[in-house]
């Protein structure tokens, strides 16, 4: 995204102001890059910008100093109006040694500017970095702005009357690093110094240094400006709803949705799950909120976590296991279960690259094969999938409200994206929010356990516990009239119609499909799902401002998919299908509608550039 | 579906369901189900608040058969289904039901976790050395050997001692019995319902089917009473018909050897007592399989944990959720910086 | 099928030759109606009848003598043509008590033959089976031929010289049943008497009072027939292709080929597997191989089954793991580590209803999404589906050549119905069989193990124990061009098309879509896959011989599919997808022609019979 | 990918892949797999008939740092992998690499089947007490009141000991050792390899990220010798600096007690020697955890079957194969009842 200059009258005296910023941190997995992005990201958010953000880390915990497949990078985008995505190319590295460097230069653009410490551009880093001679020198950075400084040194200096020993203390050069950002771009510095104090609290020297650093590294700033050697910003508030607001991250939104979902339903909640990367930050989330009806547990595995979930669910629980790909896979058996004997049950799938391990850091959407077709049997499950970090709070209510409304198992989907992104969000008021709370079933009257709901075909929930309802429930096939086990052949087939049937139903209970941004017909629809919808709805808007009939459609329903859906794709003369895979909702849709959908890949496990997207937009309604 | 009322006093019977038994006839199943009804009544076990739990196999078809409530789930998971069902209503008795290759085969690592954690289960494998349902294949309990439909030649892998398994896992009530001892075998039960915690339970059942008579070395009349010991906390470790053989530790040694009192100089004083809460002793106990020792019988380790698995969850959720306080959803969503856009 | 009465010189005097006859012998599961129907199967086959049969039983092993729930029952379809399935309705029923009577009666049309058993018609089983009154004393049978004949007596009877206790004595009248079923339809004792002799070896007696009781029943029929009261059929031989022929399952059949083909491959064979209905009998049938360069593995479950597979395929043998739905859903995490490890690796998934437990002993063949489309990320595999007892060698070996020349997990679909369907089988000579050796790497010059077969795109193969080739492979994504795991954007996208290509491009490896009967452009096209083979195909013979306009397609490569299909189905005006489950191949056909393909679906656990084909097929041709 | 060939005799580095090492500065897995290239070299074991399988997890990134074959599989299922490789190939020298969580939590079932099948595996357990690569959530060996990513509140289940559960599970190796002890470690895997079965091996591993210094209390210089016992076969079982600390048997019961040689009457001949042959006495050594009692090193059990698993199977088959004789696939095909139709 290109950075706009212009005076402002807005903006103070001797800060120029920009509309929007990409700024880029990346450094060693050991030099904290994910705290301090995650810092100026909170600061930026409560100075009323928009931002969306975009972590990126390499899979082994802490790779060794100096090396490319070490370096951990966090990407923030904010802006005075409202943006969508963490930006396709930074204005701004930081970069804290060559490797750093080596890794993300060929992303800035031209012009952009390059922020380096020089205090790690040492002989044993830059070969390490597989730089032969050093780029800070040779002609590397000729088309950037670059702006090289000792930070290790000085942050040294700056900590120095604290007496920390010498590794301690270059622990301290990413708050410098932030405390140098954060004046360049007008930012105040006490939320990062609470932080601080909060974080340190039983290590208060270690907190002091910290503090020191990050002023000398805002005092650098200052010093440097008079002398004329840099330039400060300003960002001015992006206009929005009013209400009071939050930074939310994807995993934090879903965890609440389901806990306020949970609470509408009038169930308490159960999460049984085996951590796996990206979706252990539910589970650690989840596990701090006991005192909302919460109850977590770690399985020996991914089997005894779903099992754990469906017992929860059998006794009378909302159980909830979730994991990503690999993981689900694992629980296929169980849910098959679970959908046999007709109990709620949620499964969060944190999407990761794939296949088998593949790329457990990186976000991929992947795995929606799996989750509409992959089970033994006739098995048809509902699918959502959630698209912002804030959207992940109402996805996963509205997957609490079908799980419990028709005694089913859900997918819910998300990625790892999402999960790590940050966002603002507008706080809700929860009492806003309708509640459908569940009613078990007590009366023995004519009770059997698979009496059916005439309009929704749930079957009645009865729990143990209940007098007068004792009842077995199994994996085997069911008398439809009586509940007993049946191996009668007209009977299976009835009760494989009804229980694909109750799942198809639930198309006439949610909204029908809207255009996210366009009309209602024209050249060409993009489709997407998922975590794509920044990127596409952001290409979308460009394209329209540059006079191209193209819209947006964005389905959260996967399955099953909205009533009109079908309708709406044939109003248009293209349909593209961008997708964070080789092609998955693209055979979905082709076979629902038999329209003529075009598949769009990229499997990289980064998220789309609207740029990319843009291209493809144009090359399909252009001419 | 039949709709039980709880009665005044609730007879045997009154825990079968109204479902006719599918077992082959002969099965041990059929008098293990007598024992378990006959346990339940001597507790009077409310039936709305029992619940058993079975993974997949001719054993784990038990709680059709129960007028309980009952969950016939998928083969090997019945110890994690079960785990999920305690933990959110630890109020309900719950009891699992598995077969030896649903306990030890595919459900090993549940169960060894189940008895790990100490969840207050009951855990009764049905060991007839055999995988009934799927007709008749070898199971991880099977004598070295056997030979079955996939082991035309005999199986080659040494089995697992399920008793000795559970003791290693951590186990803290682990007992054992036979299908056709309806005077032991609700006793047993009994105890293990006592046993606040994982309590594993191994069932010698006959299948006549396709492992007739495995047990017969053991259980046959004319030499039960020699190959059978009978423990009792506190009480000796004597054997045999009269009642003259028993157990002591081999002189200075970590060995058990069969002795006859009266014989060379063998006193009573010299046989082992049973101390059910020395898992030592459980475990010499436990690993009897071949004459001249008998095989252990009865509870043989019981040393209950201060609190079990679920009700340290429960108790620990408590004390979170007083410290926490008045909660409200909300408060929840607004913890942390917030700002105000007007 | 109706049974066509007609005096002809073929056959010998005094017997009534018929074309056709279907035979369904049903009693309690422990009377041993499998066996009386596998030895008369046996029979008819070697007497040169083509034949087809359907074994029915209960998921109980032996339940409660009497119910109707434990009635097991076996139908054997043969005839002097061509036949292709059991056979719609039972011309003979053969009902050993009233529980047999009471589930198979209303399968028998009228003035079908109705042999009963009456020595079981006492009143506990009357009302076991839930008669008010006796079925042969009030008008029941008045629409058929009803032959009731005291068998338990008779049987006891005829043992009686051999002083065999009651109980031993009785489990004879099976085979008396048996002795008058070949008398009546002149087939020779001879066989059925070797394979007593050989079953009781160790117990001699036994094996007389068998011997003796078929004599009985033999006898009962001939002086019967004498005093008028029962006729005598024949059926003469059918023409076949010339050669020798055996009788075989299509387990047996696959077990077959799969060694055949690890020979082709030049590859030991190595089965890791966990028993499970109705898979089980390969692993019993392999296990009996193992002169033939077999190993069998029992795992402690499916997991360990298919992971020993993998493990076994790493050290270069070719790894087979088998199972059903349930058991495979279970596996499908390590499918993905064998396709992104690029092994070589055979799952045989032989179906069975579902969902979960579902119904054991019931064919069905619904796991056709799970074997396209059921596993996490983008991980496209082969699929293969047999459709006759016969066909299961070469669709067997077809999946050998695959993995084991593409490097890549294939899934070989069955079904419960094939597993345990008998059909005449016309013997291959294996030296006509082309073969397809597998070449090991041992080259270390330019070696990396991710190295590709430019034709094949497959990665060569190099084994553990190879001096200078040692290396690592594993599930994290790995760089193309040196083998090393590489969290690399672009790689990744760039191996996972290649990966997919290489799936795809099997496509011209394999036959161009054929027409199994009719033509190749038309009104109608019945598309199918799996078992239900024979009953569409014959379904459609008679639907043209009727004069209609339809033809039958048949799949056997589910995926890829065959370059040419989409063109052929355009070729149709409409095209009607019959499957035992409840529509999933038809999905896959939509998505990838945007064909308009109606789905047509039996989910009862039983084969579909060709009359309700031929009323589907009319409904759509006609008018 | 680098193409090594074997030299006249290999030294340590040979054994180790071009790929640089990615644990975290100070993990114990860099002192581990120099144990190990150590314990190669001194086997001198040839590259090429040498598999390093592992799962995933930390530990299980081992496979890419050897210059053997390796195989970095998926989580849990290592023991199954590797079981299927050396049924393939009993030629191959198989070590598999897990961690706690790989090998005990989704590992479990197949590491007791591993173990109680008897392969002649070398499993090897690095235990950190955590889940490392998932960023410390508590793991199966955790002690109570961990407090993790997924405990905040500390963990409530009991933790499993590795050892006392591979005993359990019939386990006919069992040893233990740590990290940082480089002449221990390669003497421990040395006899494992020379056990033909399957051996398992606990190996304590600091992580210094999620779980640093959890064994202090044991390895720290200041209280090693009195908190660790190494135990050899045929030795007396002393510790301590001046190894007279000693372990000897409770009289009269099956309970041992930490003693000390010189004081109140104990002598030498009141210490236990260790005979790695008794299981009980292993099992008794492999359960002391807590002070007084020191933390058993070096082999506590080692009694070899008369044939490990693959190679009764190998050898099962070879006498098949025999007895078949001459087999052909055409007369495979028309075993049985076959007709002619001309
Ligand atoms: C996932 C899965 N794998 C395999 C099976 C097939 N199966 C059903 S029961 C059983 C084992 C039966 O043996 P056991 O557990 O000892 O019970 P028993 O029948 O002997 O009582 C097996 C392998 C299954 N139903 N599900
Ligand atoms: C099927 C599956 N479940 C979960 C994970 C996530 N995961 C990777 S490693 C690991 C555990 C790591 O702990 P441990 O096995 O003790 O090894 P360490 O990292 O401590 O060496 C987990 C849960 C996974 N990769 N695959
Ligand atoms: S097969 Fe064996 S275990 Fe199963 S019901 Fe029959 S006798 Fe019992
Ligand atoms: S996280 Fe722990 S175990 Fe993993 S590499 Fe780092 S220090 Fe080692
Ligand atoms: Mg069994
Ligand atoms: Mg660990």
């Amino acid at each position: 995204m290109a950075t706009k200059l212009a005076e402002s009258e807005r903006s103070e005296p001797r800060r120029r102001s920009l509309e929007s910023v990409v700024i880029r941190f990346a450094g060693d997995s050991g030099d904290g890059m994910q705290l301090t992005g995650t810092q100026f990201t909170q600061t930026t958010a409560l100075m009323g910008n928009d931002i969306a953000t975009f972590p990126d880390f390499p899979a082994e915990i802490r790779a060794p100093a100096g090396t490319t497949f070490g370096v951990s990078a966090f990407q923030i985008n904010f802006a005075s109006y409202d943006i969508m995505t963490p930006g396709d190319a930074p204005d701004v590295l930081v970069a804290m040694n060559p490797a750093a460097l080596k890794v993300h230069l060929k992303d800035v653009p031209k012009g952009g500017t390059v922020l380096v410490n020089t205090g790690a551009f040492n002989e044993r880093n830059l070969q390490k970095a597989g730089y032969k001679a050093n780029p800070l020198e040779d002609n590397t950075l000729t088309d950037h702005r670059l702006i090289a400084v000792d930070m290790s040194k000085l942050t040294l200096k700056a900590v120095e009357p604290l007496g920390l020993n010498q590794r301690d203390g270059l622990r301290c050069k990413n708050v410098w690093a932030l405390g140098l950002m954060l004046w360049m771009y007008g930012r105040d510095r006490e939320p990062a110094i609470k932080w601080i104090k909060g974080r340190f609290t039983k290590e208060p020297k270690i907190a002091d240094a910290n503090i020191a650093a990050l002023n000398a590294g805002h005092a650098y700033g200052e010093t440097a400006e008079i002398s004329g050697s840099m330039t400060a910003f300003a960002v001015a508030k992006a206009k929005s709803v009013p209400g009071v607001y939050r930074a939310v991250t994807g995993t934090e939104a879903i965890a609440w949705g389901l806990v306020v979902g949970a609470q509408k339903a009038g169930l308490k909640l159960f999460l049984g799950s085996y951590p796996i990367t990206p979706a252990s930050a539910l589970l650690h989330t989840l596990a701090n909120l006991k005192p909302y009806g919460v109850t977590t547990f770690q399985a020996e595995d991914e089997i005894s976590a779903v099992c754990s979930a469906i017992g929860a669910s059998y006794a009378g629980q909302l159980g909830i296991t979730s994991s990503s790909g690999p993981g689900v896979a694992l629980k296929t058996e169980a849910i098959g279960l679970a959908f046999a004997t007709e109990l709620p049950l949620i499964v969060v799938n944190n999407q990761r690259g794939g296949p088998s391990t593949g790329l457990p850091t990186k976000t991929e959407q992947s795995d929606l094969y799996q989750s509409v077709f992959g089970r033994n049997a006739d098995t048809p499950l509902p699918v959502v999938a959630t698209c912002t970090a804030g959207d992940c709070f109402y996805t996963a209510i509205e997957a609490v409200r079908i799980a419990s409304k028709y005694m089913t198992p859900v997918i819910l989907l998300t990625d790892g994206y999402l999960a790590n992104a940050a966002e603002p969000w507008l706080i809700p008021n929860v009492d806003d929010i309708p509640d459908f709370k569940v009613t078990f079933r007590t009366d023995p009257e004519g009770f059997h356990p698979y009496l059916r709901d005439e309009k929704t075909l749930a079957r009645n929930w009865a729990v143990p516990g209940t007098p007068g309802l004792m009842h077995r429930i199994g994996g085997i096939e069911k008398d439809y009239d009586t509940g007993h086990i049946s191996y009668e052949s007209d009977n299976h087939h009835r009760m494989t119609k009804v229980r694909a049937e109750r799942v198809a139903n639930i198309a006439n209970d949610i909204p029908l499909q809207t255009v996210a941004h366009g009309t209602e017909r024209g050249k060409l629809a993009v489709v997407g799902w998922g975590s794509t919808f920044g990127a596409i709805n952001q290409a979308v808007r460009r394209s329209r401002e540059a006079g191209l009939d193209v819209s947006h459609i964005h389905i959260r329903h996967i399955f099953p998919l909205p009533r009109n859906l079908g309708e709406l794709l044939k109003g248009y003369d293209k349909v593209l299908v961008p997708e964070m895979n080789n092609g998955q909702l693209v055979t979905l849709l082709r076979a629902t509608y038999l329209v003529d959908c075009e598949s769009m890949t990229q499997i990289s496990g980064q998220p789309y550039k609207v740029t990319d997207l843009e291209a493809a937009i144009r090359a399909r309604v252009e001419k | 579906m039949n709709i039980e009322t709880p009665t005044a006093k609730l007879t045997p019977n009154d825990y079968a369901s109204d479902q006719e038994l599918r077992w082959c006839p002969g099965c041990g199943d059929y008098a293990i189900i007598k024992g378990v009804h006959k346990a339940l009544a001597d507790l009077q076990l409310p039936l709305e608040k029992t619940v058993f739990i079975s993974g997949i196999g001719c054993a784990a078809r038990f709680p059709y058969y129960m007028a309980t409530y009952g969950f016939h789930t998928i083969h090997g998971r019945a110890p994690a289904i079960a785990t999920g069902t305690k933990l959110a209503n630890p109020e309900l008795d719950v009891w699992v039901v598995m077969g030896d290759g649903d306990c030890l085969s595919i459900g090993g690592n549940h169960t060894l976790h189940a008895i790990r954690r100490n969840v207050d289960l009951q855990l009764l494998m049905f060991n007839n050395e055999i995988y009934g349902l799927t007709k008749g294949q070898y199971s991880p309990t099977s004598k070295v050997g056997t030979r079955s439909p996939s082991t035309p030649q005999g199986s080659i892998d040494s089995p697992v001692n399920a008793c000795v398994f559970a003791l290693g896992a951590g186990g803290r009530f682990v007992a054992r019995t036979v299908d056709t001892n309806l005077k032991h075998l609700p006793e047993v039960l009994k105890s293990a319902h006592a046993h606040k915690g994982a309590s594993f339970v191994e069932i010698l059942q006959n299948c006549i089917v396709y492992n007739d008579g495995v047990f017969n070395d053991i259980t046959d009349k004319t030499v039960a009473s020699d190959r059978q010991i009978m423990v009792e906390h506190g009480k000796p470790l004597v054997f045999g018909k009269d009642g003259k053989k028993g157990l002591r530790l081999k002189p200075g040694l970590f060995e058990l050897e069969v002795v006859t009192v009266g014989e060379n100089g063998i006193t009573d004083k010299d046989i082992l007592v049973h101390d059910q809460k020395n898992k030592i002793l459980a475990t010499m106990l436990a690993s009897m399989e071949d004459a001249p020792f008998p095989v252990a019988m009865g509870v043989l380790y019981c040393n209950p944990a201060e609190i079990s698995y679920e009700a340290a969850v429960w108790k620990q959720t408590a004390e979170i959720v007083a410290k926490a306080g008045e909660v409200d959803l909300n408060k929840m969503l607004r913890r942390g910086n917030t700002w105000t856009a007007a």
